[in-house]
């Protein structure tokens, strides 16, 4: 029993160390917080008109809402194998709120966000969402990365009326799962037949593709969808096998038979570092210069581009996701509210500004302007109001607009790599 | 102290009677979904906590891939259920003998194998079964996963509330313990222990050491096959990535930090590690830092676990001995 | 005289060595024989081939006229032979009591389903058990420490547990090996108070000592095992006169 | 085609061993399987990659830095940890735990204060690359291949040649008789991870440098698969982890160019598990013998 003892005093002595330091933490967190109030409110005055320009639309009779309802929760991946999109979503989740509540949040009241972390772990997730939807004042949840915690999660927050606004689920169920769920990206089968389409018109009749695909439920749908619509626009599935992303780090084995295939196009399904795998270990293997890589839109991050900026020349990467670089984005191709997007993001934080964190903002901002105008108590009526809202200049495509009630559109866009930055590609 | 220790002991049987009569009153008091679920998945590491003490507490072998048995009862019952709507009973009962088979291979291979060639062998298993479940698309959906998994069904009545399908986990647990109790406490848990202390004498004392191998690692799978059938129907949604090796070094660091061969002390070892990373969810980014600091603390305070090297059996019959001599 | 145990022209080989070459023996009921000669003469050897350990190179072991070579251990000693180990192998982290109950595991004919629906039979099997490890207790006089665990229990209680243990098993045939080794004066004592209590009980005794004032002391007959050849068998006086023994363990006279 | 296959199973199979060398110095020794030599491999790729990019002073400088302070994490990892649970007569399954508490907490120390992300790895040993047949062979495999002969020999001079290396082995043997003869059990012990983390340093930056990118969770799933490498080349033989290793990189090869991808885990796994089966104690491992 003595013994019994001494664990409950470790144990106890450790968890007050660890308030102290958690608390130091949070400190730490305030610290940069005001940081951020100094700088950010210089360059924020341009970021909030564009927000208030967006409302001003919006009609008077925000008085009548009630807004009893103020919070919103973020179950997100701070740690874990996702905690790098974890951490974009963590920085465009406070950035939103921050500028919604400066321009004059839910009726005069603040918009309270509660940021958790959910390692991307099912377990995890769902007892969160559990502990969510018992939370009588959080009245939307903006967050879930990755499709398996999403899938897993959205039936509780739908059977516990709650609205789950997904940044980045593109897994093709998810939206018909329920009518409170709203995903910010379109679904796989939407983006990938788009994508198809771009590429068929860089490179032509009758060229040879050849597919590398994650095990996700993304990679899976790119390859069934692909292997179909390529042959129908006139190209050539030539080789089509899949690997564990994040496990497998070495591709050699599969280039080499791909390179012997002498292919066209090599489509690489999965994430940035994936496809950036592919493009030096093909590259090592001596492939020849004028095949062409092709990646999703997780690929238009800098790291992408810190990783095979130099090696990943005659490339096409197309995806939905936007591409935040300065020398792509010019005044013609973005609107005026993604670039004061990107500035804002850039000078509040020290990570690259990505279209992770872009889809998240929109999420965030569309369900604040929609609680704004139909309040925050009936659920249907907000998720209603998100999907139909007119007049929201998103910062993550030209046009973000919702068809059969909650399926996203957005608009491809495709670049290609030269000299370690990203191009417009002309097709 | 020790007078605690030997009045604990002595009625082990009552406060295990009115712990679980506590879990079943709880429910009426508790509304809130959260501690709902929070019990119920502290109920289910538990009874997988329980199955994995089974195997290396008392048989003593170590095993890293325990969760691939859960892994083949949850994905039985998510196909008969979603494909062929079967009701829950026989879906527990498939995952159970499906289960039970790929036990009885892996102690078909603990007859030949010792110490970490078996360890390494049950993490190969695991690995592959994982493998199977992402790319065995026909069957599995792979990495889609199967969703839409409907509540459990028993001969036609649906339990979709909270509190039924917590009394039914309330049930299982009980069952899986009053096995492994029942099995414990009687001449064939004596023999499991004396193979796990020395195999060789256990054989010279006329012990069919096989028989009883094939029961632990046979009656443990099946556990994990139950317990992965519940799992597969109460969070509606399983993917491959559940069942990793990484989440049966979650388990076997339950049973440990409970105490090896000690149900009680697994009860709280579970219970307590399910808790623990929720409490400190304050910490954010830090959390899974301070959970690894958090182990090795409690490695090192407790080596053999909470009540790792506590027998209540013994303790009851040391006491009994002092009493009869007077306590002199 | 019944003749329970016949071991015929056994020789058992590890690569080059011949550890037993073409050895006889033969024990009948009720006999305690001792099997003695210096270190390396393949007395344990024997022993493990008896009770199915090791398979012999050739001949066979017979018990009660049938051949049990190379049989499983756990089947050996369910037919009746039960042995005790040179260096101790209780189950050490349960309690004296406990081992004395596993040796009786092979008797008791409770199975999963009466543990798992805890049956009548089950009980009463286990009382039963409980009455029989209590005398048994008794009989090596460990009553007292019944309730200890095997680890913490002195050498000389061990090696007692352990002849207690291999009763359990309802043996016919106790194989002792070395009982008395690293044991004093008194503790040897008290283990030939417990050896003769076994003769009453009509069990028949093999053992392998070095203590020669005890083997002389309590056996029977002997027979003298040297480089894994029998070179002698007999009354304790005819071997203690026999020269044959006397130069394998004194060394030849070299006069 | 074969050939090619043959040469990227070869890399992957000398990347296996490095790391499997240190499972078997370790479990040699202590008979546990140290669970954080993934992560302690991880670190050491990173270290070299911080102290480079964060002092700009020459690479050579950094690696070697950042070899001592991993050889100093693995003096931690069994100074205040292991030594402490060997005292308290823990089993050996405590000690495997406390090694998996020590590679979360250094996986979650990399995630934190490095980088969370895959973050580029300068390849300062790229000297172009040469074919052989239709086959490409580029400099930093040979390299790779050569530092891992270079470091079994090393290893096996060390632990066979010379007086630590004996003192490594009676410990190895039994612990208790090897501190009758005066062998600092303890300070072999120490020396021992301090070793096998100096080696997981070495393997982290040459596999930093052959991809060319590294990231904080890439030392768990390289992890087991060298882990399984060391056992099937017989826990504690040295010769073994590296014919372990370079198998199961072979098998992994071969079986995801001709079989399927998908499944070349379960290959490499699917060879140990059969190879183990025949040979209860791997291919080189020394057979148990249960005095009675």
């Amino acid at each position: 029993m003595k013994k019994l003892l001494s664990v409950l005093v470790a144990l106890t002595m450790v968890l007050s160390l660890m308030a102290g330091c958690g608390s130091g933490g949070d400190e730490k967190k305030e610290t940069s917080a005001p940081k951020q109030e100094a700088d950010g409110s210089a360059s924020d005055q341009g970021g909030s008109e564009k927000a208030d320009a967006g409302t001003e639309a919006a009609p008077q009779e925000e008085g009548s809402q009630n807004y009893d309802k103020v919070k919103i929760a973020s179950p997100i991946p701070l740690t874990g194998p996702n905690s790098q999109y974890g951490m974009a979503y963590k920085n465009a989740l406070e950035m939103a709120v921050k500028q919604f509540n400066e321009s004059g949040g839910l009726g005069g009241k603040e918009v309270e966000l509660e940021i958790l972390d959910d390692q991307s772990d099912v377990t995890q997730a769902t007892n969160l969402a559990n502990q969510i939807i018992d939370d009588k004042d959080v009245f939307a949840v903006v967050g879930t990365f990755g499709s398996s915690v999403g899938m897993a999660t959205a039936p509780i927050y739908q059977s516990g009326g709650m609205p789950l606004i997904a940044p980045n689920i593109s897994h093709q169920d998810f939206p018909q799962t329920g009518d409170l769920l709203v995903p910010i990206s379109p679904t796989a089968t939407i983006e990938i037949n788009g994508v198809a389409d771009t590429l068929f018109a860089c490179t032509g009749e009758g060229s040879k593709m050849a597919i590398l695909y994650a095990t996700t439920d993304l990679g899976v749908n790119v390859n069934s969808i692909l292997t179909e619509k390529w042959p129908e626009l006139g190209g050539e599935i030539v080789y089509s096998n899949s690997f564990v992303s994040g496990e497998t780090k070495d591709f050699s084995a599969l280039l080499t038979e791909v390179i012997a295939l002498e292919p066209d196009i090599i489509y690489t399904s999965g994430e940035y570092y994936d496809v950036a795998s592919v493009i030096l270990q093909a590259r090592q293997l001596g492939v020849s210069e004028d095949v062409i890589f092709s990646g999703p839109g997780q690929c238009f991050t800098q790291e992408f581009l810190d990783l095979c900026g130099d090696q990943a020349y005659n490339g096409i990467y197309c995806g939905t996701l936007p591409a935040y670089f300065e020398d792509v984005i010019t005044k013609e191709n973005y609107s005026d509210t993604m670039v004061n997007f990107m500035t804002d993001y850039n000078n509040t934080y020290s990570e690259a500004c990505n279209g992770f964190a872009g889809n998240c903002y929109d999420g965030i901002m569309l369900t604040l302007l929609a609680a704004r105008k139909v309040g925050t108590d009936d659920p249907k009526a907000l998720v209603e109001a998100i999907v139909s809202y007119e007049g929201y200049e998103s910062v993550s495509t030209e046009h973000l607009f919702f068809s059969d009630y909650n399926y996203a559109n957005k608009s491809l866009c495709a670049y290609t790599v030269k000299d370690g930055h990203f191009a417009k590609v002309e097709y | 102290m020790k007078m605690v220790k030997v009045f604990f002991a002595k009625n082990l049987k009552w406060f295990t009677i009115l712990f679980f009569g506590l879990l079943a009153v709880l429910p009426f008091f508790m509304t809130s979904n959260y501690g709902m679920r929070m019990l119920t998945v502290c109920m289910l590491y538990v009874m997988m906590a329980f199955s994995l003490n089974l195997l290396t507490g008392f048989l003593g072998v170590m095993t890293i891939g325990h969760i691939a048995f859960m892994g083949i009862g949850a994905y039985t019952a998510a196909i008969l259920v979603k494909n062929y709507h079967w009701e829950t009973l026989p879906c527990y009962l498939a995952a159970i003998l499906l289960s039970g088979f790929f036990g009885l291979l892996l102690s078909l291979a603990a007859l030949k194998l010792q110490g970490y060639y078996m360890t390494i062998l049950t993490l190969g298993f695991c690995e592959i079964v994982r493998l199977v479940e992402i790319n065995w698309e026909s069957l599995t959906r792979g990495a889609l996963g199967i969703s839409g998994i409907s509540a459990p069904v028993f001969f036609g009545i649906r339990l979709s509330s909270r509190r039924s399908i917590y009394y039914l986990m309330l049930v299982l647990l009980i069952l899986t313990l009053l096995l492994i109790w029942s099995i414990i406490n009687s001449k064939a848990g004596n023999a499991i222990m004396a193979i796990r202390e020395d195999e060789l004498a256990a054989r010279a004392m006329g012990i069919h050491v096989f028989k009883y191998k094939t029961i632990v690692f046979v009656l443990s799978a099946m556990i994990m096959g139950l317990a992965g059938a519940f799992y597969a129907q109460y969070m509606t949604y399983i993917d491959p990535g559940v069942f990793t090796v990484s989440a049966s070094l979650n388990i076997l660091i339950m049973a440990i930090f409970g105490g090896l061969g000690n149900l009680l002390g697994t009860i709280i070892g579970a219970s307590v590690l399910t808790i623990l990373p929720e409490m400190i969810r304050f910490l954010a980014e830090y959390r899974n830092l301070i959970y690894g600091i958090l182990i090795i603390i409690l490695m090192l305070v407790k080596p053999d676990g909470l009540l790792g090297s506590v027998n209540f059996k013994y303790i009851r019959q040391q006491a009994s001995v002092q009493k009869e001599n007077g306590g002199e | 005289m019944e003749r329970l145990l016949r071991i015929e022209n056994v020789t058992q080989k590890f690569g080059g060595l011949t550890a037993l070459n073409n050895v006889n023996m033969h024990v009948d009921k009720g006999e305690i024989v001792g099997i003695i000669g210096p270190n390396g003469s393949g007395k344990t050897t024997m022993f493990n081939i008896i009770t199915g350990i090791y398979r012999p190179t050739e001949g066979q072991v017979l018990y009660q006229d049938e051949p049990i070579t190379g049989m499983e251990p756990y089947l050996i000693s369910r037919k009746g032979l039960a042995r005790t180990f040179q260096n101790i192998r209780l189950f050490s982290r349960m309690t004296a009591f406990d081992n004395v109950v596993i040796g009786m595991h092979a008797r008791t004919k409770t199975n999963m389903c009466d543990i798992v629906l805890h049956l009548p039979r089950k009980r009463r099997e286990e009382k039963e058990c409980e009455e029989r490890a209590m005398e048994l207790l008794k009989l090596v006089d460990l009553y007292d420490v019944r309730y200890e665990l095997a680890s913490s229990l002195s050498y000389g209680h061990q090696r007692r547990l352990e002849i207690a243990r291999a009763l359990a098993t309802g043996a016919e045939i106790l194989l002792l090996d070395e009982p008395a080794a690293g044991m004093n004066e008194q503790e040897t004592d008290e283990l030939l108070q417990i050896i003769r209590r076994i003769k009453e009980l009509k069990k028949t005794v093999i053992l392998i000592d070095h203590d020669m004032k005890f083997v002389m002391n309590i056996c029977e007959r002997l027979y003298v095992l040297n480089y894994g050849v029998l070179i002698a068998d007999g009354t304790p006086e005819e071997i203690s006169k026999n020269q044959d023994v006397i130069d394998a363990y004194l060394g030849e006279d070299d006069e | 085609m074969f050939l090619q296959q043959l040469i990227n199973g070869l890399t992957l199979g000398s990347i296996y061993a490095l790391i499997a060398i240190g499972y078997s110095l370790v479990f040699g020794v202590l008979q546990i399987v140290n669970f954080a030599n993934g992560s302690i491999y991880m670190l050491g790729g990173f270290l070299t990659l911080v102290l480079y990019n964060k002092f700009r002073i020459n690479f050579l400088l950094c690696f070697a830095l950042a070899l001592i302070i991993n050889g100093f994490v693995g003096f931690c990892l069994d100074r205040f940890a292991l030594r402490h649970l060997r005292q308290k007569k823990a089993t050996k399954l405590v000690g495997l735990i406390t090694t998996m508490g020590f590679a979360t907490v250094i996986e979650n120390f990399v995630m934190l204060f490095f980088s969370n992300a895959t973050v580029p790895y300068p390849n300062k040993i790229d000297f172009g690359s040469f074919s052989i047949g239709s086959a490409v062979v580029s400099s930093t495999q040979v390299i790779i291949f050569l530092v891992v002969l270079v470091l079994l020999l090393l290893m096996s001079w060390v632990v066979y040649g010379t007086k630590v290396g004996k003192a490594m082995r009676a410990v190895s043997q039994n612990a208790d008789a090897a501190k009758l003869m005066g062998i600092d059990v303890n300070g072999v012990i120490a020396m021992t991870f301090i070793l096998s983390a100096v080696l997981a340093g070495i393997s982290g930056t040459m596999v930093g440098m052959y991809y060319q990118m590294i990231d904080f969770t890439s030392g768990f799933s390289i992890g087991m698969k060298t882990m399984a490498a060391a056992v099937l080349g017989g826990v504690g033989s040295l010769p073994g982890a590296v014919t372990g290793g370079l198998i199961i990189g072979v098998v992994e090869s071969l079986g995801a160019s001709y079989i399927s991808s998908a499944y070349r885990n379960a290959f490499a796994f699917a060879v140990l598990i059969i190879v183990i089966l025949f040979l209860p104690n791997g291919l080189f491992g020394k057979e148990k013998v249960t005095k009675v």
